[in-house]
C-alpha cells in the first residue's frame, strides 16, 4: 500500500512538469510578445528594451522556462504585470475565497448527488428513479452561469431574500456573511449533482447486477449491511469522478464568480486576461493545475486504500 | 416419493417459477416435489436452461421481484415461501446456506474473508466481533486451508480457485445449517481441485449431518456425491431415483442420452450416441412432454400429458413408455 | 471445398515428415513491480516445449488451468511471438526466410476457440464470419459466400436458416459449429481446437466431437486437440502430451498413456476424474492442494512440492523427457521424472 | 451459468428460428424509433435547427436592427412575443440567428476532437507499445487541467472569436476523446473474434477495418453527442465571458451577458437566451442516453 503511494507519486512528477511546459508554452504560442502587446505604441524602443529586461523576456524562450518553473517551484511568481504586485499576494486571497465556494458546493453536490443515485439504483424502474434521474440529468444539462442569473432573479430582484452581489463585508456579523454564500454554492453544487448522480446510479446498477450481492441476502444479511457492501464497493469509481469534477468546480468557478462578482481565483483570471497579465495568468493556471493533479492523487491512493485489487 | 422414517428437514412441493417481462413469459421451473431428511445428499442433474439454479435461488429466496414464484416449501416444518424480509434472513446463512459456482463472483472483492465469514456470524448470533473472528479461523481449519491464520487477512482475489470455494463452504457453515444448497460448486475448478472439494463435501456432511441440494451438470460429481439425483429438463424433474438406480438402469429417454453422450474411458473409435437437436425454448413450451420433439421413442401420447411412472423401489420417471423401455 | 484427395497438393514433405515440429518453444511473462516498475518475477507460461505433430492424427494436450496449454496453441498460430524456440511446419521453418511465412502458415493452420459467443463478430452475420477471410485472401464475394455456405452445410446448419442470422440468435453449440465452419474456411491442413467444446451442455458436446471426427475424416484434417477434460482427450487423441506448469510432463501414444501413467502428476491427474460408478467412489484425495502459480515456479521438477516421491534430486535439475526406466515397449512414450520408482510405482486407482 | 443475468441461460434459442433477424444498425434504429423520450428529443431538435437555420422564414425582423424607443420591451408586447433587448433588438429575432453560431460553436469542436482524438485514441488503443504510450501519457498532461480552466486559458490568450473558442474547445475534448477510443480499442483488440481474424492471417488495416472500427464507432459516436451537451454550455459560457463570439452578432451565451444588465428591468426577457442553452444541452443528453441504450446489445429483444 505504502509503496503503491510512493510510486504514484513518483508518477506524478513528468505530469507536473508536462503541466508546466503547457503552461509556458500556451503564452508564448500566441504571436507576439507580452511586453509589446503591454506597451503603448509610441513607447520607445529603450524603454521596452528594459522593461523586456526586468521580466526576463529578453533570455532564450528555454532559459525563461528553467528560470520561471525555478521560482515557481519556491513559491514566487513574480510581480504582476499590470499593477506590479507580487502575484501570490493576489492568488493567495482569491484561491482562498475560491475553495470556500467550491468546498461547500462540492460538499452539497457530491451529497445530493449520492442519494440521488443512490434512489434510483435501489429503486430501478420505478418512480423515485424517475424522478432522481430527471434531477440528475436537469443537473448535468443546465448551464451554471444562466442558473446563477436566475436565482439572482428569483431570490434578490423579484424577492429580497438574499444578497446577490460579493461575498459581504469582513465587518458583518457572520450569519450575514453567510448569505452571501447562499446562491453561489446553490449554483455550484448542480453540476456535480448531476454528474456524480448518474455515476452513482450506473455504478450501484452494476454492482446490484453481481453474483456476490445475491450472496450476502444468501448468507442472511438484512438490508443495512448489504447497502453497506453496495457502497464500499461503488466507493472507488465514485471517488474517482468526484476528484474530477472538484477540479472542475474550481476551474469552472470563473464563470459563477463572474455573476455573483466573487472576488476568487476566476475572477482574478478574468481580470488577468483582459489586462493581458500573463504572469498572473500563469501563476494561476499553474496552481490550480497542480493542485489538481495532487487531488488526484490522493484519490488514486485512497481508490487503493479501499480496494485491494488497485494496488499491486 | 418414499419418504418414511424420519421427518424432512426440506420438503418442497409443487415449486413453479415464471419470468414475466414484457411480452415473454418463461416457465423457468414448472412443478418440483421433493424432499430430503438430514444428512442425505440430493443431485438436482441438468444441462443449462433446465431450471436447477432457479429452483435453488427460489428455495433461497434470491429470484428477482418479477419472478412469480408458487408452491410450497417447508424447511424443518416451517412455511418459508413467502415469509416477510426479516423472518427469510434469519434462515438464510443460518438454517439453510448456499455455495456458488463462482467463489470469486460471490465474494466481496473488498472485504477479507475473515470479515465475510465473521459478518455473518455477528447477523445470526449478535456476538462480538473478536468472537466471530476466532469462529471464521475455526471454520477455515475445518475446511482445511493451509495456514488458516493467514487466510483469514486475505482478499478473495489473493487466493487460488480452490482456497476460494474451501472459503465459500466456511461461510456456507458458519451458523451448522441443517440444509446447504451447492449451486454448481465445482464446475469452475481443475480436475484435482474438484474431487478435494467434493470429498470435503462428503466429509463434512458426515460430522456435520447436514441435508445437502447439490445441482450440477456434470454426471462425475453426481455420481461421487449424491444419495439420489433428480433429473431435471425444462424445469421438471423427468426421472428420479437413488444414485444406483439412475446411473445404471435410466428409465427416461433423456436420461439415458445424456449418460450415453457423456464421454468416458474406453469409448475410443465410437461414434458419441446423442440426443438430437437443442434444448427448447423456455417460452413456448410444447404441451405434454417437453422432450418429445427430441424424443427418438416420442409417441401422439407425449403431446398430451405426462404420466408418472413409479416403481416398487421408489424410482420416478415421467414418461409414457417409461415402462417399456425399462431395462429388464 | 474439394473432398479428400490422396496426395494433397500442398503437401511438401511426403507422409513421413511431421506436418509439425514444435521445438523449445518458450514463452516468458515478466512481471512488473515495485517503485520502479521493474521486472521482479517471471510468469513461465512455456518452457521448452517441444513435440510433433504427424499428419492426419489427433495430438491431444491435456493439463490444469495455467498449464501452458492455451498458451502453446497462441504461441503457434504467432498470435504472440514466441521468446525461444521453432516451429517447423510441413519441412518448413515458420517465420524464416527459407521457410514459410507466417500467413502462409495461417492459410494451412487454423484454431477454434472456446468461447463460442466471444469469437464471432456480433455485427456480422454467420455467412458473413466465415466468408470474411477467404475474401480477404483474394476469392471473390459470391465465391466466398457459396463456399460459406457449403461450409455451414458440412457442419450441419441449414444455410438457408442460418447463414443470415447473428450470433445472439444461436445456441452455444450452433455456433461453436459455425467457428468450426470459418476455421475451415481457408482449407487448413492443421486445426487447433482450443478447449473448444469446454463451454458445450454434454448432449451438444457430443454432437460436436461426432462431426469433428466426421471433418477430420472427410477433409483429412490433422487436430491439436486441447482440453482439461481427461475423457474427452482420451476419445479424440491418438496421441497425448501432458503438461504442468508450463512443461510437458509425459507424452505418448493414448493407450499407454491412459492404461499405465508413468508420471506421479499424470497418475495423480487421472485418479482425480471423478467415477461414473456410484459404488466404486473416490475416497482418497489423490493430491492436495492447488496447481501452484506459475509465476516463479518451484526450482527443478516442478511437480515436485506436491509430489509423495520427491526426493533431493528434483529440486536440483530438470528431468528430461525421455523413456521410462523399466523400458517401456513403446520408444514413443516419454517421461519426464527423475525417480524410477515413482514411474513404475503402481498406479493409484481410478475409475 | 451466471443466473443472476435471468435472460440468457433461461431461454434457449428456439431450433428453427422463424426470420432472420434485421442487421445491427436497422435494430438499433428499430430501438430509438420505439423510444418516446428520443424520438421527442428529435423532434425538439429538428425544430431548433429549423428556427435557427431558417430564421428568415420564422421572422421579419433583422437581428442587427433595434430601435432606441423600442428597447427592453416585455414579454407579449405587441410585435415582439418574446420582448426585445437593451438595444430594442427583436429578441425571438435574435435568439433565431443566435443559436446559429452557438450549434456551430458548439458541434464544431466536438466534431473536430472526435476526428483527431477517435483517430489517436484507436491508434493507441491498437497499435499499444511504445506508440500508445507516447499518445496516452501526453494526453495525461492535458487531463491534468480542470477542463474549463483549459479552454478559457487557451481562449484568452488566443484572443475572442468564434474561431479562436472552437479551437480551444476542441483541444479540450480531444483527450478524453482519446481516453475513450483507447479504451474501447483496445479492449476490442483482445476480443476472441479480432483474435480469430488475425489468426486467419488478413492484414491489420482490413482487421481495423472489418471488426475493429464497427465494435468501437458506436461507443465513441455516443461519448461524442454526449460531449455536445457539455461544449454548447461550454462555447456558451466563453462567449458569456466575452471571449467567445463578439457582438454585435447573436449568440445565445453572449446574449445572455449583455441582457444580464437588464435583469432588473425585463427579469424574464433577460433569462430567455439562457434557456435555449439549456433546453438544447438538456436534448442532446437525452438524445445521447437513448442511443447508448438502444446501441446496448445485452438489451437485445
Amino acid at each position: 500500500m505504502l509503496l503503491f503511494a510512493i510510486r504514484r507519486l513518483f508518477q506524478a512528477i513528468p505530469i507536473l512538469l508536462g503541466v508546466s511546459l503547457v503552461v509556458f508554452g500556451l503564452v508564448h504560442i500566441v504571436p507576439g510578445n507580452p511586453i509589446d502587446m503591454l506597451m503603448p505604441p509610441e513607447a520607445s524602443p529603450e524603454v521596452i528594451a528594459q522593461m523586456k529586461a526586468a521580466f526576463g523576456f529578453d533570455k532564450p524562450l528555454y532559459m525563461q522556462y528553467l528560470l520561471w518553473l525555478l521560482r515557481a517551484v519556491q513559491g514566487d511568481f513574480g510581480l504582476s504585470v499590470f499593477n506590479a504586485t507580487p502575484v501570490w499576494g493576489q492568488l493567495s486571497a482569491a484561491l482562498r475565497n475560491t475553495f470556500v465556494l467550491a468546498i461547500l458546493g462540492a460538499a452539497l453536490g457530491f451529497s445530493m448527488g449520492i442519494l440521488c443515485g443512490m434512489v434510483s439504483a435501489l429503486y430501478h424502474g420505478r418512480w423515485p428513479d424517475k424522478v432522481f434521474s430527471a434531477i440528475a440529468t436537469v443537473g448535468v444539462s443546465l448551464p451554471h452561469y444562466w442558473c446563477a442569473i436566475v436565482l439572482v432573479l428569483f431570490c434578490a430582484v423579484l424577492h429580497d431574500w438574499m444578497p446577490a452581489q460579493g461575498m459581504g463585508d469582513d465587518s458583518l456579523p457572520l450569519y450575514d456573511r453567510l448569505q452571501y454564500l447562499v446562491l453561489p454554492v446553490i449554483t455550484l453544487s448542480l453540476i456535480p449533482m448531476g454528474v456524480i448522480g448518474r455515476l452513482v446510479r450506473a455504478t450501484v446498477l452494476d454492482i446490484l447486477g453481481q453474483d456476490f450481492v445475491g450472496a450476502l441476502s444468501a448468507k442472511g444479511l438484512t438490508r443495512w449491511p448489504v447497502i453497506r457492501h453496495i457502497a464500499k464497493n461503488a466507493a472507488p469509481p465514485v471517488l474517482a469522478l468526484m476528484g474530477l469534477q472538484f477540479g472542475y468546480l474550481l476551474g469552472g468557478s470563473i464563470l459563477v464568480e463572474t455573476v455573483f462578482n466573487w472576488p476568487g481565483s476566476g475572477n482574478l483570471l478574468n481580470l488577468a486576461i483582459f489586462r493581458r497579465d500573463i504572469p498572473v495568468l500563469q501563476a494561476t493556471i499553474l496552481v490550480l493545475a497542480t493542485f489538481f493533479v495532487m487531488l488526484n492523487l490522493l484519490v488514486d491512493i485512497a481508490q487503493a486504500a479501499i480496494d485491494p485489487r488497485i494496488r499491486r | 416419493m418414499a419418504d418414511t422414517a424420519s421427518t424432512p428437514v426440506l420438503r418442497v412441493e409443487d415449486l413453479t417459477v415464471r419470468f414475466t417481462r414484457r411480452n415473454t413469459d418463461v416457465a423457468a421451473v414448472n412443478g418440483v416435489d421433493f424432499s430430503l431428511k438430514a444428512g442425505e445428499t440430493l443431485t438436482i442433474l441438468g444441462e443449462s436452461g433446465s431450471g436447477k439454479s432457479v429452483s435453488l435461488k427460489a428455495l433461497m429466496g434470491l429470484l428477482p421481484a418479477y419472478a412469480g414464484i408458487s408452491g410450497k416449501v417447508w424447511l424443518n416444518g416451517q412455511e418459508i415461501l413467502g415469509l416477510p424480509a426479516a423472518a427469510l434472513a434469519k434462515l438464510r446463512g443460518g438454517a439453510v446456506s448456499m455455495i456458488f459456482q463462482e467463489p470469486m463472483a460471490a465474494l466481496d472483492p473488498v472485504y477479507t474473508i475473515g470479515e465475510q465469514i465473521a459478518e455473518t456470524i455477528v447477523q445470526h448470533e449478535g456476538c462480538d466481533n473478536r468472537t466471530a473472528m476466532k469462529r471464521a479461523l475455526g471454520l477455515l481449519e475445518q475446511v482445511k486451508i493451509p495456514s488458516a491464520e493467514r487466510r483469514l487477512k486475505n482478499f478473495p482475489h489473493e487466493m487460488s480457485g480452490g482456497m476460494r470455494q474451501r472459503a465459500m463452504i466456511a461461510l456456507a457453515l458458519a451458523c451448522k445449517p441443517g440444509v446447504l444448497l451447492a449451486d454448481e460448486p465445482t464446475t469452475a475448478l481443475d480436475v484435482t481441485v474438484q474431487i478435494q472439494i467434493l470429498l470435503l463435501l462428503r466429509q463434512l456432511q458426515e460430522e456435520l449431518g447436514m441435508a445437502i441440494v447439490f445441482v450440477t451438470h456434470d454426471v462425475g460429481a453426481a455420481a461421487e456425491i449424491s444419495d439420489r439425483i433428480a433429473v431435471m429438463y425444462a424445469g421438471r424433474f423427468v426421472e428420479t431415483g437413488t444414485t444406483r438406480q439412475v446411473m445404471r438402469q435410466p428409465m427416461h429417454p433423456y436420461t439415458r442420452g445424456l449418460l450415453s453422450s457423456t464421454v468416458h474411458g474406453g469409448m475410443r473409435g465410437r461414434a458419441l450416441e446423442t440426443i438430437p437437436g437443442s434444448p427448447p425454448n423456455l417460452a413456448e413450451l410444447p404441451p405434454g412432454c417437453a422432450f418429445a420433439p427430441r424424443c427418438r421413442y416420442a409417441a401422439d401420447a407425449c403431446r398430451r400429458d405426462i404420466p408418472v411412472v413409479t416403481t416398487e423401489t421408489g424410482a420416478m420417471a415421467r414418461c409414457v413408455r417409461a415402462a417399456e423401455l425399462m431395462p429388464a | 471445398m474439394s473432398a479428400s484427395l490422396e496426395q494433397d497438393p500442398r503437401d511438401r514433405g511426403g507422409p513421413a515428415q511431421p506436418l509439425l515440429i514444435v521445438d523449445n518453444l518458450r514463452k516468458h511473462f515478466p512481471v512488473r513491480g515495485g517503485l520502479l516498475n521493474r521486472q521482479v518475477a517471471t510468469v513461465q507460461a512455456v518452457d521448452d516445449v517441444s513435440f510433433s505433430v504427424r499428419k492426419g492424427e489427433t495430438l491431444g494436450i491435456v493439463g490444469e488451468s495455467g498449464c501452458g496449454k492455451s498458451t502453446t496453441a497462441r504461441l503457434l498460430m504467432r498470435l504472440m511471438e514466441p521468446d525461444a524456440g521453432s516451429v517447423i511446419f510441413d519441412g518448413d521453418p515458420v517465420g524464416d526466410r527459407r521457410g514459410i511465412s507466417v500467413s502462409d502458415m495461417r492459410r494451412q493452420m487454423q484454431m477454434v476457440f472456446q468461447d463460442s459467443y466471444t469469437s464471432l463478430n456480433p455485427r456480422m452475420t454467420m455467412a458473413e464470419s466465415i466468408a470474411y477471410a477467404p475474401r480477404m485472401h483474394g476469392l471473390g464475394r459470391k465465391e466466398a459466400y457459396d463456399r460459406a455456405e457449403d461450409l455451414l452445410s458440412r457442419v450441419g446448419l441449414n444455410p438457408r436458416q442460418y447463414a443470415r442470422r447473428y450470433p445472439h440468435e444461436l445456441s452455444g453449440g450452433q455456433r461453436q459449429r459455425v467457428n468450426i465452419a470459418r476455421a475451415l474456411a481457408l482449407e487448413p491442413r492443421l486445426v487447433i481446437l482450443d478447449e473448444a467444446v469446454a463451454a458445450l451442455d454434454k448432449s451438444v458436446e457430443a454432437q460436436v466431437l461426432n462431426l469433428l471426427t466426421d471433418l477430420k475424416q472427410s477433409l483429412n484434417l490433422t487436430y491439436l486437440f486441447i482440453s482439461h477434460d481427461l475423457n474427452v482427450v482420451e476419445y479424440m487423441s491418438d496421441r497425448v502430451m501432458v503438461m504442468y506448469l508450463g512443461r510437458v510432463v509425459e507424452a505418448g501414444p493414448v493407450d499407454a498413456i491412459y492404461r499405465r501413467p508413468r508420471h506421479p502428476y499424470t497418475r495423480a491427474l487421472f485418479a482425480s476424474k471423478p467415477t461414473l460408478d456410484p459404488d466404486r467412489r473416490t475416497t482418497q484425495m489423490p493430491l492436495t492442494g492447488d496447481p501452484p502459480n506459475p509465476i516463479d515456479p518451484p526450482s527443478g521438477c516442478r511437480f515436485r512440492t506436491r509430489c509423495a516421491f520427491a526426493q533431493p534430486r528434483c529440486s536440483e535439475s530438470l528431468p528430461p523427457l525421455a523413456a521410462p526406466f523399466d523400458g517401456d515397449t513403446d520408444a514413443s512414450h516419454v517421461v519426464a521424472c527423475h525417480i524410477p520408482e515413482a514411474q513404475s510405482a503402481m498406479a493409484v486407482h481410478h475409475g | 451459468m451466471s443466473d443472476l443475468t435471468l435472460e440468457t441461460p433461461l431461454v434457449s434459442r428456439p431450433d428453427a428460428p422463424a426470420a432472420p433477424a434485421p442487421g445491427y444498425w436497422k435494430s438499433v434504429g428499430q430501438r430509438l424509433l420505439a423510444d418516446k423520450t428520443t424520438m421527442a428529443v428529435s423532434l425538439v431538435l429538428l425544430g431548433i435547427l429549423f428556427i435557427t437555420l431558417g430564421a428568415p422564414l420564422v421572422t421579419h425582423y433583422d437581428p442587427y436592427h433595434g430601435s432606441v424607443l423600442g428597447r427592453l420591451k416585455p414579454i407579449g408586447a405587441p410585435g415582439h412575443w418574446l420582448g426585445t433587448d437593451e438595444t430594442g433588438r427583436d429578441l425571438w429575432t435574435r435568439l433565431c440567428y443566435g443559436g446559429r453560431l452557438s450549434l456551430l460553436a458548439a458541434i464544431m469542436p466536438v466534431t473536430i476532437s472526435l476526428i483527431v482524438g477517435g483517430f489517436l485514441g484507436i491508434l493507441a488503443g491498437y497499435a499499444g507499445g511504445i506508440v500508445g504510450t507516447l499518445i496516452m501519457r501526453t494526453m495525461d498532461v492535458f487531463y491534468a487541467f480542470p477542463s474549463i480552466l483549459l479552454a478559457i486559458a487557451i481562449c484568452g490568450l488566443l484572443g475572442n472569436g468564434l474561431s479562436n473558442s472552437i479551437i480551444a474547445l476542441a483541444v479540450v475534448f480531444i483527450p478524453p476523446m482519446v481516453r475513450v477510443s483507447e479504451t474501447v480499442t483496445a479492449q476490442s483488440r483482445n476480443l476472441d473474434f479480432v483474435e480469430a481474424a488475425r489468426a486467419s492471417g488478413t492484414t491489420t488495416m482490413q482487421i481495423i477495418r472489418y471488426h475493429v472500427l464497427a465494435n468501437v464507432l458506436g461507443p465513441i459516436m455516443v461519448y461524442a453527442t454526449s460531449l455536445i451537451s457539455v461544449s454548447i454550455i461550454l462555447s456558451a459560457g466563453l462567449s458569456f465571458l466575452g471571449l467567445g463570439v463578439t457582438p454585435p452578432r447573436a449568440e445565445w451565451g453572449l446574449m445572455l451577458n449583455s441582457l444580464r444588465q437588464a435583469i432588473y428591468v425585463q427579469p424574464y426577457v433577460a433569462a430567455l437566451p439562457g434557456l435555449m442553452i439549456f433546453a438544447t444541452s438538456m436534448c442532446f443528453n437525452l438524445m445521447s442516453d437513448g442511443f447508448r441504450s438502444a446501441m446496448d446489445i445485452r438489451l437485445n429483444k
